[in-house]
C-alpha cells in the first residue's frame, strides 16, 4: 500500500553537507507490522519523518495507495519520541488534536478520544497533564493520539527509548495487543534488536549513515505471543546482531 | 524501464543548494536594503528639512561630530577618549567589584542553607531597588567622585551577579554531587570540585546581565551628578540643544556596550572551554 | 576479621510512613560480582543510596571488613545511570577525580590513570572532554574512573540501560576483563534479567515495596557465558519470573 | 496532630540551630545598628533608622511637594502601568511576528540588534528634546526600556520551540492559526514572561531615570527631591515604597503565570 521509491536526503548547511540517507526503496504491506532498525543517528528517524511528510526528500518519491504524496496526510499519523506530547495540554487534549485541526465537534471527538484513552488504558487520567504522568503513560497518550486521528498507516519513532527495560517490555506487550484489537499499517523505528525481533513482522536493517537498506528479515515464521528466550528468537536476535556495526564513537 | 538514479539525485541535490543559496540571499539583502533604507531617509529628511534640524541632524552630521570630539573639547569641556575613559573607569570598577563580592556570596547562598537563610532577609530588602535610587545616599556617604558612581554600578550589578550564581549553583546535577560525596568527598570539598564548576556558566550569564545594565547606570549617574563621563556629555548636548551630541553620545554608549558585553563573553569562552559548542 | 567484605544487617529505611527497605539481609565475597534485580519501582534508588551511605538508614547496618561502612574511611565507588563524566573535566582528569579526593600521592595516581586509560582503550581521546564523546565512551570513562580508585566495593546502578545489544554485550564484557583484572568486589543494579545472569556469580532479587532480599541465587556457570544455552536460559527464565510484573 | 520536623535541622548540632532561627534576625539587627552608629557619629547628615520610620509615617500623613504620597506613588505606577501594557500589547505579538516569518525577521531584526546595546536610559535627553518633559515623553522613554526585552524574549521564544512541537502539528494536521496559538504560544509563553520580568526591572530603572531628571511628581522625584534638599529621609521613603512596589508586582507575575499556566502546577 506504501511505496518508497528511491528516497535519498541530504541536509545542507554552513558547516558541510551530510548524507543521511543515500538511496531506500521499500514496499509496505497492508497492516504489516514492519520495523527499521538501524543504529544510532543512522538517518532511520529521517526516513521516518521523510514518509510522515515532515522532511523533503532530496529526490525520490512517495506514494501512497498508488498515489504520490507530498507533505503531511491524513492517512499517515506517528507516534513520537517522548517530548511530543504537549505539555501543556491534559491527556485528552492531546488526544483530540488530529480531530479538533480537522474540524470535528467537540462532543463527537471527544467521544472517539474517549475511545483510545481506554484502549491504552489510561482511562480517568484524561484530565492529567503530562508532567503527572509516567513516563510510560506518556507514550500510551501518544499511541492513543495517533490512533483517534483514524490513520491507515502508523508511524513510531523509537516511542520506548527512553523507558527502562521493564517498562519497555510491558510497552512492547501493550502495542501488540493494541495492533491486533485494531489492525493498522505500523513503521516502527527502534535502534533495539531484541525490540525488532519481539514486534516485528519484517525487520528492515539499515547501514551506518547515509543509511541504505542492509538486509530485510522476515519473521512471520516467528509465531506469536513470541518468547524471548525461545531458540529461535535468540538465533534470529544473534544474526541480526552479528550484522550489526559496534560503534563506539 | 532502467532509471539512472546516481544522476538523478545528483541534479535533486544542486537544485536544492541552489534554492538554499537562493533563499539566503534573499533574506540578507531583505536585512541591508531596510538599514540602508533607513540611514538614507533619515539623512534626506534631515537635508530636506522634512524635520526640524532641532531635533534631528543626519546621519553623517553625527558621524562627523564623533569624529570632531576626538579632538574638540567644545562644548563639554572634554575629549571623547577621556569621557570614554572616565565612564569605563567606573563602569569596569563597580561590575568587577560587585563580581568579586557578589559571587562568592552567591555561591555561599546556594550551597550553604545557612547562609542562604541569614542573609537572605537582608537581600530581599535591597534586591528590588533600583541601583538609581541609591544616588542620594551614595552621594552623601561619598560625594561624587569616581568612588560614589562606582558604588552605584556596583548596587546594580551586584543583585544580577548574586541571583543568577545563587541559580546557577542551586541547579547542580544532584548526580555530580553523589560522585563526589561516595569518593568520600567532605561538603566543602564537593562544592569545591562540583559545585562551583557548576555554577560557571550561570555566572557568566549573570556577568552579561549586569555588564548591560551597568552601562545604563553608568549614563544616568552621570547625568544627574558627574562632570565628566559620556552620560554628561550626553546631557550637556541636551543643554545646550546640540542633537548631533545627544545621539553622537549614544552610538558612542551602543559601541562600548556591545564591546563590554563581547570581552565578557571572550572571557567566559576561554574559562567555559568544556562546554558544547552551539 | 569477617569473612565477608561487605555485611548487610537488617536494613530498614522509612521515609516518613512509607516503608521503602524493610530487613535487608546479604553478604558480599571479597571479590564478588553480584547483579541485585528487581521490579521497576521497588526502591531500587533507595537501596543504592542506603548502601553507599548518601542518606541515612532508619535501622539496621553495613559493614565493610568488620566495620561500619564509611565513605570518608572506606572506597565506595558509584557508577550511576545517567552520564555523570564531569563536564568541565578531560577524560584523563574525570578518570583521575576519584583518587585526587582520596588525596593519592601524584606520581600514583598518574601510573593508575595511564592503566586505566590503556585497559579501557581511552587513550586517543584522552584530552576531549565529555560533550565530545558518545553517550557509551562517556560511560566508558566513568567505568573506568570508578575502577581506578580500587574501591572495597563498586556499585553499578544500570549503567547501561539505554544502549542497544551490541554495545551492551561488548561494554559487558569489558566490565568483567576489569572486575577480573582488578579483583574489585562489584554489586550491579540492572533492569534486564538476561544481563544479570550473564554477569553475575549471584544473583540478588528484590521483591515489591518494601524491598527485601526475596531469593539469593547463585550461578555457577563458566565465563564467558553463551546466553542461548539451556541453562543459561532455565535461570533467566527463573529470575524473570520471580520479578515479572508487567 | 503530628509535629512536622524540618528536615533540613534534623542532623546538626545546636549551635546551627541557633544561627538558623536567631541568624536573619541578627543580620537585620546589625545593620540598622551600623545605619544609626553612622548617623549618631554625625559627620554626614544621615538621619537614624528611628527618626527615618517616624519622618516616614508624616510623610505618609502630610504633603510632600503639594501632593499626598499616594499620589507620588499613584503617578509613578501608572506610567510604567502603561508603557507595560502597551509592550505587552504591541511587543508581544511583534516578537512572535518575527520568530514566525522570516521575512518579517530579516526586517526589523537588524534594526533591533542596532538598537539594542543602546542602554534606555541614554534615549532619556533625546526624548526629552523631542517630545518635552510632559507625562507622554515619560511614558515613551520607559516604553522604550520595557519593549525591547519584551520584543526579544517572545522572539527567542518562538524561535527555541522545539521542532518536534512544529512536527507534531504538521502530523496531526495543523493549520497555520492552530499552530499559533496551540502550539507556539504556549511553547513560547515561559520565554515570554521571563521577558516581561526582566522588563519591569528595566522598567523602574528607566521610570527613576526619567523622573530623576526633571519631573514635578512621581517616586524618582521625591528621591531626587530629598537629595538637593538635604532631607535624606524623603530618599529613604522613596526607595523603601519603590522597592515595596518592585517586588509587589514581581509577586503579581508569578501570580498572574501559574494562573495563566495551569499545566505546571505541581
Amino acid at each position: 500500500m506504501l511505496e518508497v521509491d528511491h528516497v535519498a536526503k541530504t541536509f545542507f548547511s554552513d558547516k558541510g553537507d551530510t548524507d543521511a540517507i543515500e538511496d531506500i526503496s521499500i514496499d509496505v504491506r497492508e497492516n504489516e507490522f514492519l520495523v527499521l532498525l538501524g543504529p544510532g543517528q543512522c538517518g532511520k528517524s529521517t526516513f521516518l519523518n521523510i514518509i510522515a511528510g515532515l522532511v523533503k526528500p532530496t529526490s525520490g518519491t512517495i506514494k501512497l495507495d498508488g498515489r504520490a504524496i507530498s507533505g503531511t496526510d491524513q492517512r499517515i499519523a506517528m507516534v513520537f519520541q517522548k517530548t511530543g506530547v504537549y505539555e501543556w495540554k491534559t491527556a485528552m487534549e492531546n488526544v483530540e488534536i488530529g480531530l479538533k485541526y480537522r474540524g470535528v465537534a467537540k462532543k463527537e471527538r471527544r467521544e472517539i478520544a474517549q475511545k483510545y484513552l481506554d484502549l491504552v488504558g489510561l482511562h480517568g487520567f484524561e484530565n492529567a497533564y503530562p508532567h503527572a504522568l509516567s513516563g510510560g503513560m506518556k507514550q500510551r497518550v501518544g499511541i492513543a493520539r495517533a490512533y483517534t486521528a483514524n490513520p491507515e498507516i502508523l508511524l513510531m519513532d523509537e516511542p520506548f527509548g527512553a523507558l527502562d527495560a521493564q517498562t519497555r517490555y510491558a510497552m512492547e506487550e501493550e502495542i501488540l495487543r493494541i495492533w491486533e484489537a485494531e489492525k493498522r499499517t505500523i513503521i516502527f523505528v527502534t535502534n533495539n534488536i531484541e525490540e525488532a525481533v519481539t514486534l516485528g513482522d519484517r525487520v528492515i536493517q539499515f547501514t551506518e549513515r547515509p543509511a541504505k537498506v542492509k538486509k530485510v528479515y522476515d519473521l512471520s515464521s516467528l509465531e506469536r505471543p513470541r518468547s524471548q528466550v525461545s531458540p529461535e528468537f535468540l538465533r534470529i536476535r544473534q544474526e541480526i546482531a552479528a550484522n550489526e556495526e559496534l560503534t563506539l564513537e | 524501464m532502467e532509471m539512472d538514479y546516481e544522476k538523478i539525485r545528483a541534479e535533486a541535490r544542486t537544485a536544492e543548494i541552489k534554492a538554499i543559496q537562493k533563499q539566503k540571499i534573499k533574506y540578507l539583502s531583505i536585512s541591508v536594503i531596510v538599514i540602508l533604507a533607513v540611514l538614507l531617509v533619515w539623512q534626506l529628511a534631515v537635508q530636506f528639512e522634512l524635520v526640524s534640524t532641532r531635533f534631528f541632524d543626519s546621519p553623517i552630521a553625527v558621524i562627523q561630530r564623533i569624529i570632531e570630539k576626538i579632538s574638540s573639547k567644545k562644548p563639554d569641556g572634554g575629549l571623547l577618549h577621556q569621557h570614554i575613559w572616565a565612564s569605563a573607569k567606573v563602569v569596569w570598577f563597580g561590575f568587577l567589584l560587585a563580581a568579586v563580592i557578589g559571587i562568592p556570596l552567591g555561591l555561599f547562598m546556594g550551597w550553604y542553607h545557612l547562609c542562604d537563610r541569614i542573609i537572605r532577609p537582608l537581600f530581599e530588602i535591597i534586591r528590588p531597588i533600583p541601583s538609581l535610587a541609591w544616588i542620594p545616599i551614595v552621594i552623601l556617604l561619598l560625594g561624587i567622585g569616581v568612588e560614589a558612581r562606582s558604588v552605584i554600578i556596583f548596587t546594580g550589578c551586584f543583585v544580577a551577579t548574586v541571583l543568577n550564581t545563587y541559580t546557577g549553583i542551586r541547579s547542580t546535577n544532584q548526580t555530580l554531587i553523589n560522585v563526589a560525596k561516595t569518593c568520600g568527598a567532605s561538603n566543602f570539598q564537593t562544592f569545591v570540585k562540583i559545585g562551583i564548576p557548576s555554577a560557571m556558566p550561570m555566572i557568566f550569564a549573570g556577568l552579561k546581565t549586569s555588564m548591560g545594565s551597568a552601562w545604563g547606570t553608568i549614563v544616568a549617574a552621570e547625568m544627574l551628578a558627574s562632570s565628566n563621563g559620556l552620560g554628561y556629555m550626553i546631557q550637556m548636548g541636551r543643554s545646550f540643544g546640540e542633537v548631533s551630541l545627544i545621539m553622537a553620545g549614544i552610538i558612542v554608549i551602543g559601541i562600548l556596550g556591545f564591546i563590554s558585553s563581547g570581552l565578557v563573553s571572550l572571557v567566559e569562552s576561554v574559562v567555559l572551554k568544556w562546554r558544547p559548542k552551539k | 576479621m569477617s569473612d565477608y567484605k561487605v555485611e548487610v544487617r537488617d536494613l530498614c529505611k522509612n521515609f516518613g510512613s512509607l516503608e521503602v527497605l524493610k530487613n535487608c539481609n546479604f553478604n558480599i565475597k571479597r571479590g564478588e560480582f553480584i547483579c541485585v534485580v528487581g521490579p521497576t519501582g521497588c526502591g531500587k534508588t533507595t537501596f543504592l543510596n542506603t548502601l553507599t551511605c548518601l542518606i541515612p538508614p532508619t535501622s539496621g547496618e553495613i559493614l565493610i571488613d568488620g566495620e561500619k561502612a564509611d565513605p570518608k574511611k572506606h572506597n565506595l565507588s558509584f557508577v550511576f545511570q545517567e552520564p555523570s563524566a564531569m563536564p568541565w573535566l578531560t577524560v584523563e582528569e574525570n578518570i583521575a577525580f576519584g583518587m585526587e579526593l582520596k588525596h593519592w600521592p601524584k606520581d600514583k595516581i598518574k601510573t593508575q590513570t595511564e592503566k586505566i586509560l590503556e585497559l579501557m582503550g581511552l587513550t586517543k581521546c584522552r584530552k576531549q572532554y565529555p560533550h565530545e564523546l558518545s553517550v557509551s565512551t562517556e560511560q566508558k570513562v566513568v567505568i573506568g574512573r570508578a575502577f581506578a580508585m580500587e574501591p572495597d566495593l563498586l556499585l553499578m546502578d544500570e549503567p547501561y540501560g539505554q544502549m542497544d545489544i551490541k554495545t551492551r554485550f561488548y561494554l559487558e564484557d569489558e566490565v568483567i576483563r576489569l572486575w577480573k583484572e582488578l579483583g574489585s568486589t562489584v554489586l550491579f543494579i540492572t533492569h534486564n534479567v538476561e544481563e544479570a545472569c550473564y554477569l553475575a556469580d549471584r544473583v540478588l532479587i528484590l521483591s515489591n515495596k518494601p524491598a527485601c532480599v526475596k531469593e539469593d541465587l547463585t550461578l555457577e556457570m563458566p565465563r564467558p557465558r553463551d546466553i542461548a544455552a539451556p541453562e543459561f536460559i532455565e535461570k533467566r527464565v527463573h529470575v524473570e519470573n520471580a520479578i515479572k510484573w508487567w | 496532630m503530628k509535629l512536622k520536623t524540618n528536615p533540613l535541622l534534623e542532623d546538626h548540632g545546636p549551635v546551627y540551630k541557633f544561627f538558623y532561627y536567631a541568624g536573619p534576625v541578627m543580620l537585620i539587627a546589625a545593620f540598622l545598628l551600623l545605619w544609626n552608629s553612622v548617623s549618631a557619629a554625625g559627620k554626614v547628615m544621615l538621619p537614624s533608622p528611628l527618626e527615618a520610620l517616624e519622618r516616614m509615617i508624616t510623610i505618609w500623613s502630610g504633603n510632600v511637594a503639594k501632593h499626598p504620597m499616594i499620589y507620588h506613588v499613584g503617578i509613578s505606577m501608572r506610567r510604567v502601568l502603561t508603557a507595560l501594557v502597551f509592550s505587552v500589547v504591541v511587543g508581544v505579538p511583534f516578537g512572535i511576528a518575527m520568530g514566525w516569518n522570516k521575512t518579517f525577521r530579516a526586517v526589523f531584526k537588524p534594526l533591533f540588534e542596532v538598537i539594542r546595546p543602546v542602554p534606555p536610559i541614554a534615549w532619556v535627553p533625546l526624548f526629552t528634546l523631542w517630545f518635552g518633559t510632559n507625562e507622554f515623553s515619560r511614558v515613551a522613554i520607559i516604553t522604550m526600556g520595557v519593549f525591547m526585552p519584551i520584543v526579544i524574549n517572545s522572539y527567542s521564544g518562538v524561535i527555541m520551540v522545539p521542532e518536534i512541537n512544529f512536527q507534531v502539528g504538521k502530523v496531526f494536521g495543523a493549520k497555520s492559526t492552530d499552530m499559533l496559538f496551540d502550539v507556539v504560544l504556549p511553547s513560547s509563553l515561559n520565554a515570554i514572561f521571563a521577558g516581561i520580568r526582566t522588563a519591569l526591572g528595566g522598567g523602574w530603572m528607566v521610570l527613576l531615570a526619567s523622573e530623576m531628571l526633571g519631573a514635578r511628581e512621581g517616586i524618582g522625584f521625591l528621591i531626587m527631591q530629598g537629595s538637593s534638599a538635604n532631607d535624606l529621609t524623603l530618599s529613604i521613603v522613596g526607595m523603601v515604597m519603590i522597592g515595596f512596589f518592585g517586588a509587589l508586582f514581581a509577586y503579581g507575575f508569578d501570580f498572574l503565570e501559574r494562573w495563566l499556566c495551569p499545566w505546571k502546577r505541581k
